[in-house]
């Protein structure tokens, strides 16, 4: 298999769609810096939801888990090249 | 009782039924989900009388309504009789609707269950609290229903359900939302 | 078992069946008949008995077939879909004069010309039971192992979502059975006899080869069985004006209708047939007498209508008060169902506004 | 001749009729022979359960002496598994043919295996439908001219490879048990007479799913004389069907 | 093709077919279908079509499926138990909108139920037409195909044996087609349109999440169908004190054996349901006008009676005189079908001795 | 932040819409969004057709930017076969589970690998029949724990033995690409993109049948978390299902 | 014509059918047979007629008979009419039924076929044995048929049974067997 | 695959059901000998069938691969035991 790695640039951050979270936690497991938390409150849906900390450093770990395409993922122009896999 | 997937509907309607059967009442329940799993509506009548059944299984009108989620809500409108009481999951019905003559009993279910460390157990807290408010059948009936309803790999959770349901009887008794079952 | 107990639909009628004896049964998921495949993957093992979690529909019912063939009780259950699957071995069990019991748990009741007019092919038939209530569901599946038995024939059980999904309290009341005969016919290695061919081909003798015979005596069988299991139920026919055909879970809301325009002083009656084939045309023909209309009230576009008239053959009009109706479930739980709406629906077609 | 002469060999015990509409050089008829005298020898007549499919084999279950389900076209092994699992002591064997069992029932078959049934399958491959009258199947080799191939032979862009039933069963866990044989010639009978003895010996031990191809004789529909068919089956059959033992229980 | 050439019923309806535009068959072998599958398997690759050797009747009519929802004309041949494999498939083929033909060549006239009730599951309908000879089978082939793009649905054409190895000389004549829309709902790939989902679950719009539109629509076709294409054919009915009602090759013998019966002075005459769904009720009714008895010919237990007694309602006594008639290759050749016992059969219900 | 930021990653562009009612933590949509990516990098939106099977996945057709055939359950690779024999310019790829494809219809998929059908079959194994409520399917791996083997987990004498398809169907003539994926981590992820796409090409290239098994999560039946079933697949699933190529055109 | 599968009954009905549209004629033909190839019976039906026909396929009455062996050939006595003409394969039709008023023709055809070392080819010697004792068809449209009804692989062997048809037309013309069609 | 040899051992003979023959010839090409040949004549269903000549030895190979069962094989006492294969 090919292993994929964190790709580790800043400035990056993730935008979430907190209301279509199902609150899987799977964003949270797979992002390398930790920098997403679990939210105390819950959506509409009565999920909870990933709120990002400061440190995301763009590699898209978190978009590519999510079963419900909660994220985009926002890179300095430099980076902006979609990473290739 | 309205819902949807995953908030466990069909477990309460069943631990009320089984709750009602245990106090020698005639019962029958009817659940409907979609895709039986996941999102979506979720949905389970409950009629327990003391004589001989006669409205079929889809009831004409209702007394009592649990809601955990808005979802489903606006169907039953014409269906609650003056009289009755909605139950209502607060933490997530945020605009609950106004029915004439209705009783409204909110209950921070999804909070009050996160307060104890166990989201999914909303449920039971508003069923505690639906019996509490009602009446309709004991609370104690209700826990020890659970012991028949629960799935053999659930059973570990019955103390927690236990604990739930008594919080839900609690947090209407301490507000004095209790009333007595129509005649 | 204890003597009531509270189950839901399908769970009673799987229980039912291990209780008629039931020893094998083979099922494939599809809603609302999982439960029943569910119920018995648990129930069954612990009777001694046989639960497949078959890979399809068609290797479900081949699988009963194997087990029916060799004399043992079985069962399959499914819904309209997987039912269709099915229909090639479904005719050709009857050919086979196996029997067995399947049954179909609808999404709502438009399987009723498939049932009694053979979904599959030439001109074989199934004795088909609607039960109305769980209770019902029970004494049916029980008497349906009777009477496939009886007949050497399938029976099917035709029950729906809201059966399945409707729990009450049951008991379970085996019945006399003493007597059938024994099944001398079955596929049991031909220990002191000679050897057997059980065949839906036609010559089920060895050396046998005229099939013509065999399967004039089973078109011989379908107008027995026409004649000796009609069964139905019926109420308030003494002063009806209109009479008010229907079956399965619907009639239960129909019951309940009739009740409420009863209170508002209409006065309509009502006839639930049991036995869809053999249709109790007899009963419907003579719960006519004083009626001036029959309607037919069925969750599909209009199929029992064809018996109903086909009883009545225009003694009084006949008028559809049913129809498809629905919802998002797809499951057959439509708005036609609400009390109220077929409250209404009556009520139109007694001050004669409902439309032949 | 002096000495008295003893009859060594006749129509099989289990046999009621030799009368049978086959055609001229059929090879059917060859491997029902030898599955009803290994049951003889085995001592099974009074225990066996024959499953049969529909193809030109169903001429037997009619005229052979032992109990007989009489499955549909493709459904022999479902049919099977419903048996032996009520009568787990009865002897089950199928019986189809490739159009039986490789086309309109492939999934039973593979299923069956899969769950280990512990019945045996016995394949006869001709390579035709042959009853309806010759038409290509699943296991028509390249080139096979049949009713529905007649223009070109089995092309592999048009019709697609022949499936190696056997192969692909040997590679299902739960099946304990699979060789081919063929009737072409005396020595690929008593090959197969072994084989088929193996196969039924690996269900009475309680083993798992068992499985015999064997590669029977169409003169009918690969358009050649009877006494053509031996060398048709080795130039045509045996390059993509060797016969050999695919799997067998350690 | 030269004017009128010799064909077997099975070759003219493969070639009629493939006049029509059918650019595609899928099909498996099954007497007396077979040789339908043999000719396209030869003659639709040098028109550039495809024909599939499916390995079963269920992959044949999914393949089909697949072809139709690309918006090519496809048909499929069969029999009883091949049809019946395919139940599943033809109802929701019908669900799904897409156009196909079906052809089932029966053994005898066992199916008729099948093909007109729906054997599958559901309210679905498909237009079934039942031609006599082999011209008419020509004919109503390529009518199917257009039928089946102007509505949307399946047809079904009903033959049997004798229609399929009878050879006469026939005449292909194509359709004035023009009035067709283009099949825009079909999946072709999205070029310069928006995606399209053609499918049986009733959600054909992308992001539309109410089946029940989509269900509701497809109901509301079947009575517009039901309106506007019923066919049939009748005789000598202007002074028929009875009138004989059949279908499909047998009416071809009724034909002759009411020749017979007018010689001998019987005022008998026929109606011929070209259409079995819809069925032609109205003339059926009209038929009836002078006639004190009607009797019903087909090759079964009675299905087709159904239809005729519904239409006539008990305005007179409606009797059989077919019935199943076994011989020796289960075909459906009968005795039953012999012009001297169909000429016995109608002398005795015109001499009021034949049972209801 | 000082440099103005670009949006690098967004929902696939073929999606009409995110939202979709599968449960929290399912594989699926992750697969769907994997397909619809390199769909839209190989720039065949619009000569594509989808051929859908029923499960879970079945949210999809309505939400996607792409023709859509939607097939009964198990029947997929017949259409796909019908499609793609029509219009065989188009590109034309099935989407099923391990309960549509090696359960109700595994005999449309071997018969479609044999027939060397020019589509891509794409399968989501998951080990259970997650429509219906989580039921054991011929894919479930041996103890795994199921509404119909609830009691003892599956066990081979009773149940049988999984079968792995993407072996069986490794060794049909007429398939040229077999290899097998994962959703669990994202390199199992980027490791699925790759094959899906050789598999795509080999379609491309009209070289033959080509098959991607991708092991989807669903906790909801597997009767854990979310966040548990990267590890349940490691433990449970790639013994018997490992991530590999097993077939490749030369 | 009866039979039994394998004759090649099929094929020479085919042969006089198709001789019968290459005179310009009405031509109706039903053929039936046990499983479509092999052994039990085979029969073929035959309607030439100047004008429409209005008989269905299995007719009420045949005025001519070619039987190539015993099996079926009871059932036909009821539908011969007076007047009519039976020709029979005498090598294997030992016993022939005697009907009332029709014209029996014994052909020895699988022997004649022996002799000239195609077995098979019995009934085609039959056929022309039929069209030569009847004159229904002339023999040369028989022959001429040939190259429309034999499928391409046995195309070969066109010469062979132009000669076998010829052959059978002789043989009842040496014994002046033959006779004209009836009005 | 197992070799199946032709046993030679005298004396021995077979009889033959020439009714149900078909006249396939298959057991005229497997007989070792050659001792078995075509008939003239034809059966009731128009077969040609085998004829014995003399020199059978009795091996039952005709036996084994005649489809119509038509073969009995007789041979001398002391050899009477079935052939095992
Ligand atoms: C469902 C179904 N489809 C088709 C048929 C027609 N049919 C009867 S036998 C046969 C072919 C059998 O072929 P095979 O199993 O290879 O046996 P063979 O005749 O070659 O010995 C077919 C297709 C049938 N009986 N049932
Ligand atoms: C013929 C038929 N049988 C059964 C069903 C019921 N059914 C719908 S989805 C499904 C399970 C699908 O399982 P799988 O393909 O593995 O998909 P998953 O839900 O696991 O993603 C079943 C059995 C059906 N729709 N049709
Ligand atoms: S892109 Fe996502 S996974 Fe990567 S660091 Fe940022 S938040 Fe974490
Ligand atoms: S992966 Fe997606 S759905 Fe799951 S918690 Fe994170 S944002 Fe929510
Ligand atoms: S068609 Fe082939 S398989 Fe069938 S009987 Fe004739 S030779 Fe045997
Ligand atoms: S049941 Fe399983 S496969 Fe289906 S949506 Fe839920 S997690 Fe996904
Ligand atoms: S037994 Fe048969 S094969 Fe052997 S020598 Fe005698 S006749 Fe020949
Ligand atoms: S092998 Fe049998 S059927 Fe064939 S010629 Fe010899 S005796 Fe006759
Ligand atoms: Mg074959
Ligand atoms: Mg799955």
């Amino acid at each position: 298999m090919l292993p994929v790695q964190a790709v580790a640039r800043q400035p990056a951050t993730v935008t979430i769609d907190v209301e279509t979270c199902k609150g899987c936690v799977l964003c949270v497991d797979v992002c390398p810096p930790h920098v997403l938390v679990m939210s105390e409150d819950v959506n509409r849906m009565g999920y909870r939801y990933p709120i990002l900390l400061d440190g995301c450093t763009g590699c898209e770990l978190c978009f590519k888990i999510c079963p419900d395409y909660c994220f985009e993922v926002y890179r300095g122009a430099e980076d902006a090249a979609p990473l290739a896999n | 009782m309205t819902g949807i997937g995953g908030q466990g509907i069909q477990l309460i309607a069943k631990l009320l039924a089984q709750a009602g059967i245990r106090e020698g009442r005639q019962v029958m329940m009817f659940g409907i989900f979609m895709g039986m799993i996941r999102g979506g509506s979720s949905e389970s009548t409950v009629v327990i009388a003391d004589q001989e059944i006669v409205a079929p299984p889809i009831v004409p009108d209702v007394w009592g309504v649990l809601a955990m989620h808005p979802e489903g809500l606006p169907a039953l409108a014409r269906k609650v009789r003056p009289g009755g009481v909605l139950v209502l999951n607060s933490s997530l019905v945020v605009s609950p609707p106004a029915w004439d003559g209705v009783r409204r009993i909110a209950v921070p279910a999804t909070e009050l269950a996160k307060e104890m460390g166990q989201v999914m157990a909303a449920s039971m807290i508003a069923l505690g609290a639906f019996a509490g408010a009602t009446g309709l059948v004991a609370v104690e009936s209700l826990q020890e229903a659970l012991g028949d309803v629960l799935p053999p790999h659930r059973r570990k959770l019955i103390d927690t359900n236990r604990h739930c349901i008594r919080k839900g009887a609690e947090y209407v008794a301490q507000r004095d939302m209790g009333a007595s079952v129509p005649a | 078992m204890p003597t009531r107990v509270l189950m839901e639909g399908s769970h009673a009628i799987a229980e039912a069946a291990i209780q008629a004896g039931c020893r094998f049964y083979a099922g494939y998921p599809i809603t609302p008949s999982t439960e029943i495949l569910e119920y018995m993957s648990h129930r069954l093992p612990q009777v001694g008995g046989v639960c497949m979690n078959a890979e399809s529909e068609i290797e479900a019912i081949n699988m009963v077939w194997g087990a029916a063939g060799c004399g043992v009780r079985a069962m399959i259950a499914s819904t309209g879909q997987g039912i269709s699957l099915m229909q090639e071995s479904l005719a050709e069990l009857a050919n086979a004069q196996l029997p067995c019991v399947v049954v179909n748990m609808m999404r709502g009741q438009g399987d009723y010309y498939q049932a009694t007019r053979g979904g599959g092919h030439g001109d074989y038939r199934h004795i088909v039971l609607a039960p109305s209530t769980v209770q019902e569901a029970v004494d049916l599946v029980m008497l349906a192992f009777h009477l496939a038995d009886k007949w050497r024939n399938p029976v099917d059980v035709l029950g729906d979502f809201i059966l399945g999904h409707t729990s009450e309290a049951v008991e379970f009341k085996p019945l006399d059975e003493r007597d059938l005969p024994p099944k001398t016919w079955a596929a049991t290695g031909a220990r002191n006899r000679a050897s057997h061919n059980v065949t839906p081909l036609g010559a089920p003798q060895k050396l046998n080869l005229n099939p013509g015979d065999h399967y004039a005596a089973i078109a011989a069988k379908y107008p027995e069985i026409a004649r000796a299991e009609r069964r139905v139920e019926s109420g308030l026919l003494d002063d009806a004006e209109l009479v008010v055909v229907a079956f399965g879970s619907p009639a239960r809301f129909v019951k309940y209708a009739i009740r409420v325009c009863r209170e508002r002083g209409m006065k309509v009656g009502w006839v639930r047939p049991i036995s869809l084939w053999p249709f109790p045309d007899e009963t419907v023909r003579e719960a006519t007498g004083r009626a001036r209309l029959v309607a037919v009230f069925e969750q599909n576009a209009g199929q029992m209508i064809d018996d109903v008239r086909l009883a009545i053959l225009g003694g009084v009009p006949v008028v559809p008060i049913g129809g498809i109706s629905h919802d998002h479930s797809g499951f057959g739980v439509g708005p036609a169902l609400e009390p109220a709406h077929i409250v209404a629906r009556i009520t139109e077609a007694y001050q004669g506004k409902a439309a032949a | 001749m002096s000495t008295p002469l003893k009859k060594v060999s006749a129509k099989p015990e289990l046999l009621l009729s030799t009368q049978h509409h086959l055609c001229p050089g059929c090879g059917e008829p060859l491997a029902m022979r030898t599955i009803l005298e290994i049951i003889t020898e085995l001592g099974m007549r009074d225990r066996t359960i024959c499953v049969c499919g529909i193809g030109c084999y169903t001429a037997f279950p009619g005229i052979i002496d032992v109990d007989v389900l009489q499955a549909l076209h493709g459904r022999a092994p479902s049919v099977a598994t419903g048996a032996k699992r009520v009568l787990p002591d009865r002897f089950v064997f199928t019986l189809q043919g490739d159009g039986d069992m490789v086309s309109e029932g492939l999934q039973e078959i593979v299923h069956s295996a899969a769950r280990a049934e512990k019945f045996t399958a016995v394949l006869l491959n001709n390579g035709v439908f042959g009853e309806t009258g010759g038409h290509m199947t699943t296991t028509s080799v390249l080139g096979q001219r049949t009713k529905t191939t007649m223009d070109t032979g089995r092309v592999a862009e048009k019709h697609g490879y022949p499936i190696k039933i056997a192969d692909l069963l040997a590679q299902v866990d739960g099946a304990v048990y699979v060789a081919r044989g063929a009737m072409h010639t005396p020595s690929a009978i008593a090959w197969t007479r072994r084989i088929l003895t193996e196969a039924f010996r690996a269900q009475l031990e309680g083993k798992g799913f068992s499985f015999v191809e064997i590669l029977t004789m169409c003169p009918t529909d690969w358009y050649v004389e009877p006494s053509e068919t031996p060398d048709w089956i080795e130039q045509n059959f045996t390059g993509t069907y060797p016969l050999k033992i695919l799997k067998a229980p350690a």
